[in-house]
């Protein structure tokens, strides 16, 4: 097609309009309006804001002030926990928020791809918290009650992680493909199974510390945990890195592998695979159980890397976290992977918001969904500052090329 | 309203104390769990307000958040003494407290960490629950009393333990054959909600205990324990007498709705300790030998019988405070397989 | 009442679908429209039903310009349409589909169905239809769907009835059928638009003929013209309508089916103790109404179906029991009927479309990795070779044409040895120089050695490529005949009459009329 | 295919293989084995009392006493009876009958309480108790399947429901509270659940975002604002904000007063009356109005909808509001009704065994009631036999609702068909 012609623009023009009518511009406003907008809240509520209104026509800008140092101030917290701490004295307690947000991320992101992987072959997998949960109970359990060499230990505990996850998302696989059960239901069910086997557990010996009978697990041997990555006075461990590999094997997956091609097919036509030879029932086993599988992984990142230990709490809300991460990151896993990095600075960065403004924790949760709304409704964000849609200046010729270079390029 | 003097309102109440910074960090319940969280940051507000001194709170939204709400608290706010709140943050306290032997700690409800800076605070529950148990027995009109619990941990079953003692012994001296539903202290098997937040099963479980028999219910289920009162609240409103036993505070001063039903609370002080633990502290006697709340201490206690002081037959009302001298003189022991050791 | 275009001029971005189209339809008449495929016949439609708003132009109804929101609007001003694709929804009653949009409510609030039934049993009476108003819609034969099309047309008072390629799904008898009913109408005073790439039925039943091409108007032309004629006039080309094949030179049966017995989920046979076999070097066309079996036996033969009986060798090799992609690697090519349900998968690419059943195999795969460069370079060599017109390769496959679209299936199922090759609806919604180049293809594979199975509902198609041809009808085989049956034996066939009473039933027919 | 003959009707090759599916024997034979396992080989060799009736009930019925293993072995003669009928009508090509699976259904649950019972304790239990709890439990999943019913009958995919329940009691609370009246607290339960969904509607409809991540994003939401506001406002001062006033019991005079049933169903709250409205005017709008029409025009075949002048998008916003109102209310029950006072979190995830209902009761209003009193007669029994000090523990019967579901439906029920169009935006052209 003869776009250049239709498009005698000058270099620079062209880069201004695509700044402005580019998606980057939409989130980049997207999270500033969800920022606005939780500050809102958070001034409306702050104490100090709520005095000074007592007296607001007497002194308007007392309130006004208060209003501006809540909100901004609960947002620098939360940049100051999350990305950078620049109040720190030393190098590494400046960098120390970053390395806090990527320990978060890790469970999120492996998660993440679970649910991911199985929205790319077209299962909606609400049960990554259960299968978090069970992963990292078999994880934990050959941690600390196997006791094995440097290294093997490790890899076993990974594997039994994976194991138990893939198990888990497994039975919801099977059962879709045998019985044709509606996945939804049996995920939601199989967190509940879950929480509860891991309860049960809990109380055993076998899995309490000895001479207590708290629900938490022993530590897990040093053997089994993911050494940290950058010396003892960080949290952030190798189970990162785990992460990104589990990014990498499932882009490749996905994008480059037969086995990908299978589930992509599956899920975005299943009659088709069928009719190309592909066997639809079985791509669902398989993908429930690397969606399992991966689930696990954040299980294992939990139990072998932050937490050491197994409780029933150990999963916190990753499992339904990681729905929205998927979502967000349009369930590519590069597109995961930063969502999870995005949530992953929203959990870290509210701790530092909260213990040092006393600012409601709750508060990072309105935030952070509306700025996912905010991000999945550019037409929203669009409208409402009057930024042009993205094909205006374009001819819908152009606009096909560029979804066939966007393609091109996530290939 | 008249806006305030500029500068006055700032400096009004700083005080000798005002450089001393006490934290706490919730576990998963929050602050505002009308349980155990809420004990123990009313005690901290208590200190702040008595002693001057400022005061940081962090709540968890999970058990993943003890770990940097700790270090946040202490690392990047200085805190000299950080309060944690139950079993859970064991751990994560343990490795702060390493980490900075400098700072002090305080723990609720755990005994594990063995450190020059950290304060075990504990609570032998079980003999106030035997009280307790002791008063139901004698007060149940039905012969059938009952508990149920939110989570099964021995934080939860101390109280649950304590109370069927209670009960098994008023059957032994009065050679009656009081039941108690909900838990069985032998298997350690029982009713449980399986979390803090459904206070709607708490009701339906507390429904299903009165028609089972039982008219005298202990929840020990942090705020799902509503649910029992507005059950007993519903059930009562048609002739019934039935009787709820509250647990961590007086109920009858918290709980609002229901209160009048309130047969007696099996109190565990924990503001209280809190507060002293901070006192200590701020006057420079910090130490980490354990506190252990007993009868004797007071850090546990039954609370008065209020509205139902008619409903406590004397003689029950009598023993109770002979059961108690003998617990205190360790002529009676109450085991739990949750008791501090 | 008659109604007016004016000017009608709609875009799509660029694309000008319709470009000031004049049109007038006079009451009592059935005015046909005739066009290449995207020439834009449907689009104007849609624009007079009101479901597309014109870019520009105006409609009128009596001399009155009226403009139309919706087809709400259309309706109450008396304009009816049977759309291309069915607007029925599968899992309702006729009689709900028909009152849905014209419900009658009784005093409570409630649905008044009786009325609809009545109303739908007096149409029918009126014209011959025969439609039980309780059934449920999927149940029903497509010839009916298409009634039931009609009477929500003709239920709410239509002036003008739009069919938009009608007869695509009915068999020769119902056509028949049907065009009777749009003269029927006519003499009711209404008037019918007609869109069909069928010649013979247009030169049949119009009153006037307009041609469009690329959004244009041509020209009219009279009932009375020739279709070597009208064809021309549609394409703005002489195009040879007739395929040159040289004669079938059949080697081995290397295809036989036994006895074969296929049952629906429901317990019901759906292929009946069918029996037939083909040879290296020759095509069979299958020939029958749409939904008499033959998704069922092409299915059937892919291991697509679940409750199989009987015996299907290739080669020697029993078929039956194996799996599809067992079935893919013993050689047999298969184009389903639906390319966009069954053929391909939309938001992939054409490149990866293009090695949909083959991902896994060398040259395109090496172990569980996929070689991207080799399944790029396959896809700019097929491009190239059918012709498919598309952005790039890594154009999403559901964003091409429907004609590009066949091609895709055609090219990734023809661009391999073949053992045999089983295509349904070959060339459906195809543009007439495509056709022949696909009709070329698949003579060429046949020239080639390959049996070749056509499935077909297009009886034009059918006998230009068959060599042989086996009607279905109800899951049965009527009978095989050879490839030059007439037309009206296999019209008879195809409604249920055996071969054989077919063949004498038509003779005695012309004796008559001699 | 009218005419499509049925195998009956004709002699097969003996090659051929008709359908059978093993699927129902099977299961049955599993449970029968089970139960010859449980109640048979395993029965308390104990008397077990039912109690029908509450001591100061109008009309008094005489307790039921079953003797454990007498009832025990019958049943387990009876399940491995069926089960054994069932395989041999499979293996005949039969077609396995209604009343079969409900003879099973009917024994196997009245040996199963009869044994669990029996190896309690004390081997006595209130069924009128336990029934009443089951319907207690069940009411709030009742109102929000019924939000999704709404919802995912005009095509749009209901996963906030969570999110309308948690926001409803939320408002109830607060509003009642702070007018004293609960009635303005229901009000305003109704428009709390009806801004969830105005902005499930907004972004899902108009600005076509996945309905599916609108719905997730809103409970957490939902979730946050709540936890947020409950923190910073209500526990300040809960007397003011959060001590809404209840919505009292209203007892039908007779009606109320029949054995075992009466005080269950007619003896309730406004909201407990508004359910079956709710339940009887959806199922009767759903399928026989023209709102109802339209609606599932809408739900299955939106283009066709369309080119009969239905509006399509304006349909499902209305029905995505409506759904709103309906989720709320059950919402209020949280507070009004169930207790006294709004919590952190109080819904429970109990939206989401609202979706799951919904989904067991194939998008119809009165499946979706029944799989919601399933689902709480699971979760009660589990609540009854923990209390009555059974061996088995606490937490095994905490899953017992959850087995249950997951049985239900990869048993029973199978594949089920949602509306076609539910959860896919309609753009027009
Ligand atoms: N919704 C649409 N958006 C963009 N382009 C469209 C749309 N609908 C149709 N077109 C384009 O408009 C042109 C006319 O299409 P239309 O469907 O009217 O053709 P047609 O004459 O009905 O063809 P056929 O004989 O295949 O039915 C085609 O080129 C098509 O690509
Ligand atoms: N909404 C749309 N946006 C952009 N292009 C569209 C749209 N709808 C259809 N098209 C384009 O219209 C063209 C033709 O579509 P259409 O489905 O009418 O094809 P067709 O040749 O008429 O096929 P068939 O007759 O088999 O339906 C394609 O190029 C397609 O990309
Ligand atoms: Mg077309
Ligand atoms: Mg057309």
């Amino acid at each position: 097609m003869p776009e250049t012609e239709l498009h005698p623009e000058t270099g620079s023009e062209s880069v201004l309009r695509r700044i402005v009518t580019g998606n980057a511009l939409v989130s980049v406003l997207s999270v500033l309006m969800a920022l606005i907008v939780g500050g809102l809240l958070i001034a409306l509520t702050d104490e100090e804001v709520a005095e000074s209104a007592g007296y607001f026509f007497s002194r308007p800008g007392d309130m006004l002030g208060a209003a501006w140092s809540a909100a901004s101030g609960a947002y620098i917290a939360l940049f100051q926990g999350s990305v950078f701490n620049f109040e720190a004295d030393t190098f590494s307690r400046m960098i120390y928020p970053l390395t806090q947000t990527l320990t978060v991320a890790t469970p999120l992101i492996c998660a993440g791809l679970g649910v991911a992987l199985a929205f790319r072959a077209g299962l909606f997998n609400i049960g990554a918290q259960g299968q978090i949960l069970i992963g990292a109970t078999l994880a934990a359990w050959v941690g600390f009650s196997w006791h094995l060499p440097v290294g093997l230990h490790l890899l076993i505990v990974i594997l039994a992680g994976a194991l138990g996850g893939a198990l888990w998302g497994g039975i919801a696989g099977l059962l879709k493909a045998r019985t044709g059960a509606h996945e939804v239901i049996v995920t939601i069910m199989l967190n509940y199974i879950a929480i509860q086997l891991v309860l049960f557990l809990l109380t055993t010996p076998g899995f309490q510390r000895p001479g207590s009978t708290n629900p938490i697990s022993p530590q897990l041997d040093s053997t089994a945990m993911f050494p940290p990555l950058f010396g003892s006075g960080f949290r952030l461990h190798w189970g990162f890195i785990m992460a990104i590999a589990a990014t990498v094997f499932i882009w490749w997956l996905l994008n480059r592998s037969t086995v990908g091609f299978e589930l992509r097919a599956v899920g975005a036509n299943p009659a088709a695979a069928r009719n190309a030879g592909i066997n639809t029932t079985k791509g669902y086993v398989i993908v429930m159980l690397i969606a399992g599988a991966l689930a696990g992984l954040a299980g294992v990142a939990q139990v072998s890397g932050t937490e050491k230990v197994l409780t029933s709490g150990v999963a916190a809300s990753f499992g339904f976290d990681a729905i929205t991460v998927a979502l967000l990151g349009r369930s590519s896993p590069w597109g995961t992977f930063a969502a999870g990095l995005l949530f992953g600075a929203f959990r870290a960065g509210g701790v530092t918001m909260q213990t040092s403004t006393g600012t409601n924790i709750d508060i990072v949760l309105v935030v952070q969904s509306l700025i996912v709304l905010f991000i999945a409704a550019p037409p929203l964000v669009r409208s409402l500052f009057r930024i042009p849609p993205p094909g205006a200046f374009k001819t819908s010729g152009k606009r096909m090329s560029k979804k066939a270079d966007a393609a091109q390029g996530a290939a | 309203g008249a806006a305030p003097e500029e500068d006055s309102a700032s400096s009004g109440e700083a005080s000798a104390n005002g450089d001393f910074l006490a934290c706490m960090v919730s576990d998963s319940g929050g602050f505002d769990d009308r349980s155990f969280n809420q004990s123990g940051y009313e005690g901290l507000k208590a200190a702040e307000t008595d002693l001057g001194i400022e005061i940081k709170t962090a709540e968890s939204q999970s058990e993943t958040d003890f770990g940097p709400n700790l270090d946040s608290m202490v690392v990047q706010n200085g805190c000299n003494i950080t309060v944690t709140v139950g079993f859970l943050l064991a751990d994560a306290t343990k490795e702060v407290a390493e980490a900075n032997p400098d700072s002090h700690f305080a723990i609720i409800d755990d005994n594990s960490i063995e450190a020059d800076n950290v304060k075990p605070i504990i609570y032998d529950t079980a003999q106030a629950a035997f009280l307790a148990g002791y008063v139901a027995a004698g007060t149940s009109e039905t012969g059938k009393v009952a508990t149920y619990g939110g989570i099964n941990i021995p934080t939860v079953t101390i109280f649950m333990d304590g109370f069927a003692d209670g009960v098994a012994y008023y059957n032994e001296e009065n050679g009656t054959d009081v039941e108690v539903l909900g838990w069985n202290k032998a298997d350690q098997t029982g009713s449980f909600i399986g979390n803090f937040t459904d206070t709607g099963a708490g009701k339906t479980t507390t429904e299903n205990f009165i028609n089972e028999g039982a008219d005298i219910i202990m929840p020990v289920a942090g705020p799902v324990g509503t649910g029992t009162l507005d059950a007993v609240v519903e059930a009562n409103a048609g002739g019934a007498t039935n009787k709820v036993v509250w647990v961590d505070s007086d109920g009858y001063e918290t709980a609002g709705t229901g209160k009048e039903y309130i047969l007696t609370s099996v109190m565990k002080l924990m503001g209280e300790a809190v507060e002293e633990v901070i006192t200590q502290d701020v006057e420079g006697n910090f130490d980490a030998s354990p506190y252990i709340g007993t009868l004797e201490n007071g850090g546990v206690t039954l609370a008065p019988y209020h509205d139902q002081e008619d409903a406590v037959p004397a003689d029950v009302k009598s023993a109770v405070d002979e059961i108690k001298a003998k617990i205190i003189s360790g002529e009676i022991t109450v085991e739990s397989a949750a008791s501090p050791k | 009442m008659k109604l007016e275009l004016k000017g009608i001029t709609k875009r799509f971005g660029t694309l000008v679908a319709n470009d000031h189209i004049d049109l007038v339809i006079e009451p009592g008449q059935v005015h046909s429209l005739l066009g290449e495929n995207g020439a834009g016949k449907s689009t104007l439609m849609n624009v007079l039903y009101g479901l597309y708003e014109p870019t520009e132009g105006e409609i009128l109804v009596n001399g009155k310009p009226v403009v139309f929101s919706g087809p709400g609007d259309a309706m109450a001003a008396g304009i009816g349409m049977v759309h291309q694709h069915f607007m029925l929804v599968p899992v309702f009653t006729v009689a709900e589909n028909v009152a849905l949009g014209n419900e009658t409510t009784r005093a409570g609030g409630s649905l008044n169905l009786e009325t609809t039934r009545a109303r739908i049993r007096q149409i029918s009476e009126q014209y011959g239809f025969d439609v039980d108003p309780d059934a449920v819609v999927e149940d029903l034969p497509v010839g009916v769907q298409q009634r039931v099309e009609i009477i929500k047309a003709l239920i709410r008072d239509a002036e003008v009835l739009i069919l938009d390629e009608p007869t695509a799904v009915l068999t020769p008898r119902e056509t028949d059928e049907l065009l009777a009913i749009m003269r029927q109408l006519c003499d009711d005073g209404k008037s019918v638009v007609f869109i069909s790439h069928k010649l013979r039925e247009v030169k049949a039943v119009s009153d006037v003929i307009t041609v469009i091409r690329r959004g244009k108007v041509v020209g009219d032309a009279p009932p009375s013209a020739s279709t070597t004629e009208l064809a021309s006039m549609m394409v703005g080309r002489s195009v040879s309508l007739n395929l040159q094949k040289e004669p079938a030179q059949p080697g081995a049966a290397t295809f036989q089916v036994r006895d074969l017995v296929v049952l629906s989920d429901t317990g019901q046979a759906v292929v009946d103790h069918i029996s037939f076999e083909i040879a290296k070097g020759e095509i069979l066309a299958v020939a029958g109404v749409q939904g008499n079996g033959q998704t069922e036996l092409t299915e059937a033969i892919m291991g697509l179906q679940e409750h199989v009986a009987g015996s299907i060798t290739l080669d020697g090799e029993e078929l039956v029991g194996k799996r599809v992609s067992q079935i893919i690697d013993a050689g047999v090519g298969f184009v389903p009927e639906d390319r966009n349900v069954d053929g391909l998968v939309g938001t992939f690419t054409v490149a990866e479309n293009l090695v949909l059943n083959r991902y896994n195999k060398a040259p395109f795969a090496k172990g569980l990795s996929m070689r991207p460069a080799t399944v790029a370079k396959n896809a700019a060599e097929k491009i190239d070779e059918f012709d498919i017109r598309t952005q790039s390769a890594e154009a999403a496959a559901g964003t091409l044409s429907g004609g590009n679209q066949q091609k895709v299936v055609m090219a990734r199922e023809l661009s391999r040895p073949l053992s045999l090759f089983i295509a349904s609806q070959p060339t459906r919604g195809v543009d007439v120089g495509s056709i022949e180049f696909l009709h070329k293809r698949i003579v060429a594979e046949r020239d080639g050695g390959t049996p070749v199975m056509i499935v077909s509902t297009e009886l034009d198609e059918v006998l230009e490529l068959a060599d042989r041809i086996a009607v279905l009808y109800s899951g049965r085989v009527m009978g095989i005949v050879p490839g030059n049956t007439s037309r009206d034996v296999l019209g008879l066939m195809m409604a249920g009459m055996s071969a054989k009473d077919a063949l004498s039933h038509q003779s005695e027919n012309e004796g008559g009329a001699q | 295919m009218s005419t499509a003959t049925t195998l009956a009707s004709k002699g097969q090759p003996a090659d051929v293989k008709p359908i059978r599916s093993w699927k129902t024997p099977v299961i049955l034979g599993v449970l029968a084995i089970l139960g010859f396992i449980m109640f048979g080989l395993g029965s308390p060799a104990s008397e077990v009392t039912f109690r029908l009736t509450d001591a100061n009930a109008a009309i008094q019925l005489p307790d039921i006493v079953v003797s454990a293993p007498v009832l025990g072995w019958i049943a387990t003669v009876v399940l491995l009876a069926s089960a054994a009928y069932a395989f041999v009508l499979v293996s005949r090509y039969q077609h396995i009958p209604g009343w079969l699976i409900a003879v099973f259904a009917v024994f196997f649950i009245a040996a199963f309480l009869t044994w669990a019972v029996g190896s309690a304790r004390s081997p006595s239990v209130a069924l009128y108790g336990l029934l009443a709890g089951s319907f207690t439990l069940a009411f709030p999943l009742i109102f929000g399947s019924l939000s999704g019913v709404l919802c995912e009958r005009s095509g749009v995919v209901n996963i906030a429901i969570e999110g309308q329940l948690l926001f409803g009691a939320f408002a109830a609370a607060v509003a009642g509270s702070l007018s004293g009246n609960a009635f303005v607290g229901l009000f305003a339960a109704a428009i709390a659940g009806v801004l969830v969904s105005l902005v499930l509607a907004v972004f899902s409809i108009k600005y076509i975002v996945n309905q599916v991540i609108v719905g997730v994003v809103l409970n957490v939401l939902v979730s946050g604002l709540t936890g947020f506001l409950f923190s910073t406002v209500l526990s300040a001062d809960s007397a003011k904000w959060n001590s809404p006033p209840r919505l009292d019991k209203i007892a039908i005079p007779l009606l109320s007063d029949i054995p075992i049933l009466g005080p269950i169903l007619f003896d309730q709250s406004v909201i407990g009356y508004l359910m079956y409205i709710a339940v009887a005017a959806i199922y009767f709008g759903l399928f026989h109005t023209k709102w109802g029409l339209r609606t599932r025009a809408v739900g299955e075949h939106p283009k066709a909808a369309d080119t009969v002048g239905i509006n399509v998008n304006r349909m499902r916003f209305w029905n995505v509001l409506l759904a709103g109102a309906v989720a709320g209310v059950g919402g209020a029950f949280f507070t009004l009704v169930s207790v006294s006072s709004f919590n952190r979190d109080m819904t429970s995830g109990q939206g989401y065994i609202a979706l799951a209902a919904l989904i067991l009761g194939r998008w119809n209003p009165i499946g979706a009631l029944f799989a919601a009193l399933l689902f709480g007669f699971a979760s009660n029994l589990q609540s009854v036999l923990s209390l009555l000090g059974t061996p088995v523990p606490n937490q095994f019967l905490a899953m017992l609702p959850y087995v249950v579901t997951i049985f239900a439906v990869a048993g029973v029920v199978g594949k089920s068909r949602a509306p076609a169009a539910s959860g896919i935006p309609y753009i027009k052209s």
